[in-house]
């Protein structure tokens, strides 16, 4: 291994976490993209600990990767260690979330004020601009204030839709179930509920169940495959905003690669989010162009 | 009656809590919330059983939430292999069970024939068993699981969710157990002193192994449940699970020293932390806050404890 | 002759739930005089001299320590007015050094710079325990320490400090008489010193050798006190007991049962561990076989490699005939072998449970009903063994821990008179036990050999093995020195044989 | 010496480890990599050698993890007063500093006087500190921080990481003190047997209570230092800190129950655990897996030192 050819290019991966699907495929979609170019991959995970984050970075410094890959667990705080590679003078990415300090060659992602935007217009419109919502949050992550941020902005227009409840479902899908319950008991009238992730969503759909509520709509975030199929099933939950994780993946590839034949690459690269319902699934399917 | 008397402290603390839950909402003292909080703490209290047996030992366990995951995961897995559901079903529950005996069995042998600490082997195999839950998934949820399988958390005999009805079982057997088997007074015996108990001829090491498995198998049977009230298999389920649990335990008056604790405390405590969330949530309390309150009433449950026995 | 009053507790009363340990009981110390303790067990002597510690807290009552009234709220005001006490139950640091523990609480008068200079600690430590007779290393820790050198440890501890009221409780109930010697002759240095001694010991003979003046302590009331030369060992008795005590509880004829059934129910060929070396001897049914041997001689070693509790390297146990294999206590006691150990507190007892469960801790399977105890008939069981045994209780639900020491002690015995096993080893049985049970005890023990069972007897009161045993085997360096039988036995004898290769 | 004796078990397993990730990786045995280990485990060190002290007395301190975050905001956030750097910053760190000994010292409080086993107060104050982090930054991190604030974590003294520095000066002194003062005898004495220590004279509440501050104290040191090396404070940071801090603890041959056990120790449970991580981080192994592994040679290593003993 350490007589490798010349030509074989090593890039360091952190990811924020693999616990959740999103970074599963966005992992899946650095790897089969790297494969292409042959490319050797190294992935790491910081599952939400910055400090173990910039240990990673640094671990790829003393390896002397060629380009290192970040998804930040914060924008801020990554800045350590990104500049730690910028000492080494490394290439350095960001995908998803940004980093605010340090010299990035390029940063990938889909917006999340954006993402959050959507759900919330997607709500004002089925419910008629009234209504009580309740936000299944995980309130200790950059991307996740972002997403409840715009999702707040936008029904902020809305004066007939109130926020009744925001809780911490930790991100986790049994948390999330059990946090739901709760709201549900607390809100007899509640009519929708916005999970800043699938499995956020998922659990809430859960405790729908288990109450037996209808007129319910909730709005998910990521359409991971199980919420895909909870959509085109015709549960309670009616939307997803989608993310391209995979794309954010092989985009961050490909950009690399240019940098590595010394062509020009942008700032940023924004990657599309979108809402999908069960019509849009529906099509995609038979279309094939949601294929996951 | 001794055990109603030594949860006394606890149980006042409860009622306290009930009182300004149903003063402060209106939701809290209906009859469908109270279900609702009994089958929230289910999941938990059955685990907090088993942590009780180990507890009791002057063990601990703080593998049983990453066990719970993997076992959700094994067990969902295989009601996706080819088979029908009458085969499927029995061989997945089986299968999840039997994972939770063997890593009680691993914990149980570590612990007394290699002589390491509880706190030690129990933290590796936390780590092993959440990595492996991950390793075997890829980290993706099992779903597409048949709908049967979701009943068994879900559904309700005699109104009374399933999960409850578990638990209930669970603990009256435990009481029985721990109160009037040879078995449980060996665990008593074993927590005051493993040196004496041993010197008393008790097979302390086949004992506290036993123990061990029995926690392992009431994990997996919870994280059965788990996975069926989400209806997929969760490589993220039950994280810090065993904290919750341990808290539940030892607020009920069980001493992490060994030797001294009752399985009636054990529903209390889990009781007291579920009334809590749950009342916390109904009154629509940030969730930074209710961790700061859950904090301070597990300080004070456990500080008119002790000034009880004062 | 007047002399200075050291201390004197007025009316002290001390209440525990369930009892009046103390009421109000007066009790005066004079400087260089031996004052004896004496009572039954859980008579309140322990609780006396915890109360002056400053280890436990007196109800009422009123402390003068020369002439002026003291406060005593904590253990270091009794230390600081000079008071040192030898506990009952050790109090020492198994992983601290013997010399650390000797000085623990007192490193001041070691420190330089604010460190502790540990090489002046330690040939402190072996100043003081020379002063004993004994030669312990200071630098081990006393995990390693046998039951009797733990004991010359505390007392170590006590001396170290200069004292000038010295509680003893129970100093010399693991110590040989070698130790006990060495002991008094200490005392007797202190007591020239002007240091005022209380001593507490139920070895009679041992109050009427040393002690000057006698108090005596019954149900927490203080019921005599006078010169020792104002009264004899039936006296005490009386006093302690409050009535006649039948001298011998049962007519006791050696070997009390028929030739015939003289059959061998217990064989040890060739035991070897790192401390014991191929040790054999053999033991009849009806049989009293007593260990003699000095501190540390291997006594308690040997019958824990009997018993399985610890791992042998060689040797053979041979249970009526038939070799049986003892890897654990548990297989001894299916093989009918019972083992008594000697530290109560560290492996004999679980301390929060009650009377009750330990007792029947090893016969739980007899008072069963598949795997669910049978409630009515183990308490059925363990009241009776309370009753005979007179233990000191309000009920058998009390937890052991709230007992005083020969209470406890024979809530062990109960737990082992309760077992239906066929050989029984007694390891230093009445360590603690006063003198009115102690008889009862030996004729327990001469009825659970008349019944056709096996007994092995340990104990460092070679008075009390010549009584009871029909042969004696002393044991020194951890070999068998010599077996010698009931007639041949004389207290020389024996002890020329315990330190024939010392 | 015999201190080193003691940790030979653990010495050895820590040499295999390095034998192996230095014949296996080019980049592992290099001077470059070998400082950036040191500097990674130095957070954690730090921390584990206050554990260290409050096992030594057979407590445990889950909360470090959590006051690491909350410690690290509060500072932080007086670095953004309107002052001028020279007051802000020893402002800073005092306040920090203070926090970390008001923690200690609750908890050694509620240990000593109220008598409620450590791991409950400490769990209870793990959700308090943490909560309390949140609520004080709303869950986002402080940051737009003074450059120079970075310098104290990132920057390097005669070419050593200045974090390893520190916990160099943390782990000598400590030796120092548990081995040669009457201060650290006592903590020993108290965790071997507490009442005989109590008997004599020893003011046991009052040691006890020191020994938590000097954690909680130990603790802030080590979050500021985080903060400064993330150059923001983040209330999400050091989570499960606890668990990887107790574990090189034990791992270091530190009995849980109290009275046995060596900074020494810990120092090379602290370097096996860090090189682990770095090493498999080096060999590209994935973080599920790694995590599996982490858990076995936590395992092996105790294992390892138990058969020594033998
Ligand atoms: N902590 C306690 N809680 C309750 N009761 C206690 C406690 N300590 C002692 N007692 C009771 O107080 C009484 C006196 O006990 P103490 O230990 O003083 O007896 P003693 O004279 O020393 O007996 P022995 O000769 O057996 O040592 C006993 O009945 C004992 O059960
Ligand atoms: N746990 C131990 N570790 C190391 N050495 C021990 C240990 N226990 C006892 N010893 C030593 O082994 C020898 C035999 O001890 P043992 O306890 O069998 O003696 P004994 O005849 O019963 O004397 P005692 O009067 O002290 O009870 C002694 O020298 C003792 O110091
Ligand atoms: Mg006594
Ligand atoms: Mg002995």
């Amino acid at each position: 291994r350490h007589d490798k050819p010349q030509a074989t290019k090593v890039i360091g991966v952190t990811l924020l976490t693999r616990g959740h699907m999103f970074y599963r495929d966005l992992e899946e979609g650095i790897r089969t993209e790297a494969a292409q170019y042959e490319y050797e991959v190294i992935i790491t995970a910081a599952e939400f600990d910055l400090g173990k984050q910039i240990s990673q970075i640094e671990d790829f410094v003393a390896q002397g990767v060629d380009a290192i890959v970040v998804c930040p667990v914060d924008s801020r705080g990554v800045g350590t260690g990104i500049k730690r590679a910028n000492e080494a003078r490394i290439p350095v990415f960001t995908a998803d979330i940004a980093a605010q300090e340090g010299e990035i060659m390029c940063h990938i992602a889909s917006d999340n004020v954006a993402g959050g935007r959507l759900a919330g217009e997607y709500l004002a419109k089925v419910l008629r601009q009234k209504g009580s919502v309740a936000i299944i949050n995980q309130p200790a992550l950059t991307s996740t204030l972002d997403r409840v941020q715009g999702f707040r902005e936008s029904l902020a227009r809305y004066p007939g839709i109130k926020i009744v409840a925001d809780v911490n479902g930790f991100g986790v899908r049994d948390r999330a179930l059990q946090v739901s319950a709760d709201v549900l008991q607390a809100n007899p009238q509640l009519d929708a509920i916005f999970g800043i992730n699938d499995d956020s969503a998922l659990g809430a759909l859960d405790a729908v169940r288990q109450f037996k509520r209808t007129n319910i709509v909730i709005v998910g975030y990521d359409a991971t495959p199980p919420a895909q199929e909870a959509i085109l099933r015709g549960t309670a939950l009616k939307a997803d905003v989608i993310q391209y994780p995979s794309k954010i993946g092989s985009t961050t590839i490909q950009t690399i690669r240019k940098f590595f034949l010394g062509e020009s690459i942008p700032s940023s690269i924004p990657v599309e989010v979108g809402l999908v319902d069960s019509t849009i699934l529906h099509n995609a399917l038979t279309t094939g162009a949601v294929n996951r | 009656m001794k055990n109603l008397y030594q949860s006394f402290g606890i149980g006042f603390a409860l009622l306290v809590e009930i009182a300004i839950f149903s003063a402060l909402s209106p939701h809290f003292f209906t009859t469908d919330n109270l279900l609702n909080v009994m089958l929230q703490i289910s999941i938990t209290a059955i685990v907090a059983v088993g942590m009780t047996f180990v507890i009791l030992t002057a063990g601990i366990d703080l593998s049983v939430g990453s066990l719970m995951a993997f076992v959700g995961v094994v067990a969902t897995s295989m009601l996706k292999l080819d088979l029908r559901l009458e085969y499927a079903f029995p061989l997945a529950m089986l299968a999840g069970l039997l994972l939770g005996a063997a890593s009680g069995l691993i914990a149980g042998t570590l612990v007394t024939r290699f002589r390491i600490t509880p706190f030690i082997v129990t933290l590796a195999l936390m780590t092993i068993w959440r990595g492996l839950a991950f390793v075997y998934t890829e980290g993706r949820p099992v779903w597409e699981l048949p709908e049967a399988f979701a009943l068994l958390g879900n559904g309700r005999t005699l109104g009374i969710p399933n999960p409850t009805i578990v638990m209930i079982v669970v603990f009256v057997t435990a009481y029985v157990v721990l109160s009037h088997t040879r078995f449980g007074r060996y665990i008593y015996a074993i927590g005051g002193n493993p040196e004496a108990a041993r010197l008393a001829g008790i097979g302390v090491k086949r004992i506290v192994t036993q123990v061990y498995v029995v926690c392992g198998v009431l994990s997996a049977a919870s994280g059965i449940l788990l996975a069926s009230r989400m209806n997929s298999g969760q490589p993220n389920a039950g994280i810090m699970y065993e904290l919750d649990v341990i808290a539940a335990v030892v607020v009920g008056g069980t001493s992490l020293f060994g030797g001294r604790g009752t399985v009636t405390g054990t529903f209390l405590g889990s009781l007291l932390i579920g009334v809590l969330r749950n009342g916390l949530n109904l009154l629509n309390v940030g969730s930074y806050v209710q961790q700061v309150v859950v904090g301070v009433v597990i300080l004070l449950a456990v500080l008119l404890d002790q000034w009880k026995k004062r | 002759m007047k002399r200075d009053i050291l201390l004197h507790m007025r009316s002290m009363s001390k209440h525990y739930p369930g009892v009046q340990a103390l009421d109000s009981v007066d009790f005066d110390l004079f400087a260089g005089e031996i004052h004896a303790l004496v009572g039954e067990n859980g008579a309140g002597k322990s609780t006396l001299t915890k109360i002056l510690a400053g280890a436990e807290q007196s109800d009422s009552g009123t402390i003068e320590v020369s002439g002026r009234t003291i406060a005593i709220r904590e253990p270091a005001d009794a230390r600081r007015l000079g008071i040192g006490i030898i506990y009952q139950e050790f109090k020492l640091v198994p992983e601290l050094s013997v010399a650390e523990n000797i000085f623990l609480g007192d490193e001041r008068r070691f420190l330089r710079h604010g460190f502790v200079r540990f090489s002046l600690m330690h040939a402190e430590a072996s100043k003081v325990l020379s002063r004993l007779g004994e030669t312990i290393d200071p630098v081990l820790p006393v995990r390693k320490l046998s039951v009797s050198q733990r004991q010359i440890v505390e007392i170590a501890k006590a001396l170290s400090n200069h004292v000038r009221i010295l509680a003893m409780d129970e100093p010399t109930a693991s110590l040989t008489d070698r130790e006990v010697e060495n002991l008094f002759a200490v005392m007797r240095n202190l007591k020239t010193d002007g240091v005022g001694i209380i001593y507490i010991s139920h070895r009679i003979e041992e109050i009427f050798r040393i002690a000057d003046r006698i108090t005596v302590l019954r149900d927490g009331k203080l019921i005599h006190s006078c010169p020792v030369a104002e009264a004899d060992s039936e006296m005490l008795v009386k006093w302690m007991v409050g009535r006649e005590a039948d001298r011998e509880a049962h007519q006791w004829s050696p070997k009390g049962i028929a030739p015939s059934q003289r059959r061998e129910i217990l064989r040890i060929e060739n035991l070897t561990s790192d401390r014991v070396h191929g040790i054999s001897f053999g033991l009849d049914r009806g049989e009293i076989l007593g260990l003699a041997g000095l501190t540390g001689s291997g006594r308690t070693e040997l019958v824990r490699l009997i018993f399985g509790a610890e791992r042998r390297s060689s040797g053979r146990i041979v249970v009526d005939g038939r070799e049986v294999s003892v890897r654990s206590p548990g297989d001894a006691i299916k093989a009918g072998i019972g083992l008594l150990t000697e530290d109560r507190n560290l492996d004999g007892l679980v301390l929060q449970m009650s009377i009750l469960e330990n007792i029947t801790l090893s016969s739980l399977s007899d008072v069963a009903f598949g795997p669910f105890v049978n409630g009515s008939k183990e308490r059925r069981a363990a009241s009776e063994l309370v009753r005979r045994l007179r233990i000191k209780t309000r009920s058998v639900e009390t937890p052991v821990e709230t007992l005083s020491g020969g209470n406890r002690q024979k809530v062990v015995l109960g737990r082992w008179l309760m077992t239906q096993c066929n050989i029984l080893i007694f390891d230093e049985p009445t360590a603690g036990i006063d003198i009115a049970v102690k008889r009862e005890i030996h004729a327990l023990i001469r009825g659970l050999a008349s019944e056709g069972r096996g007994i092995i007897v340990i104990s460092s009161e070679l008075p009390e093995l010549l009584q009871l045993c029909d042969r004696i085997a002393v044991l020194c360096d951890g070999i068998v020195a010599g077996i010698l039988t009931r007639e041949e036995a004389t207290q020389e004898r024996l002890m020329k044989l315990a330190t024939s290769y010392a």
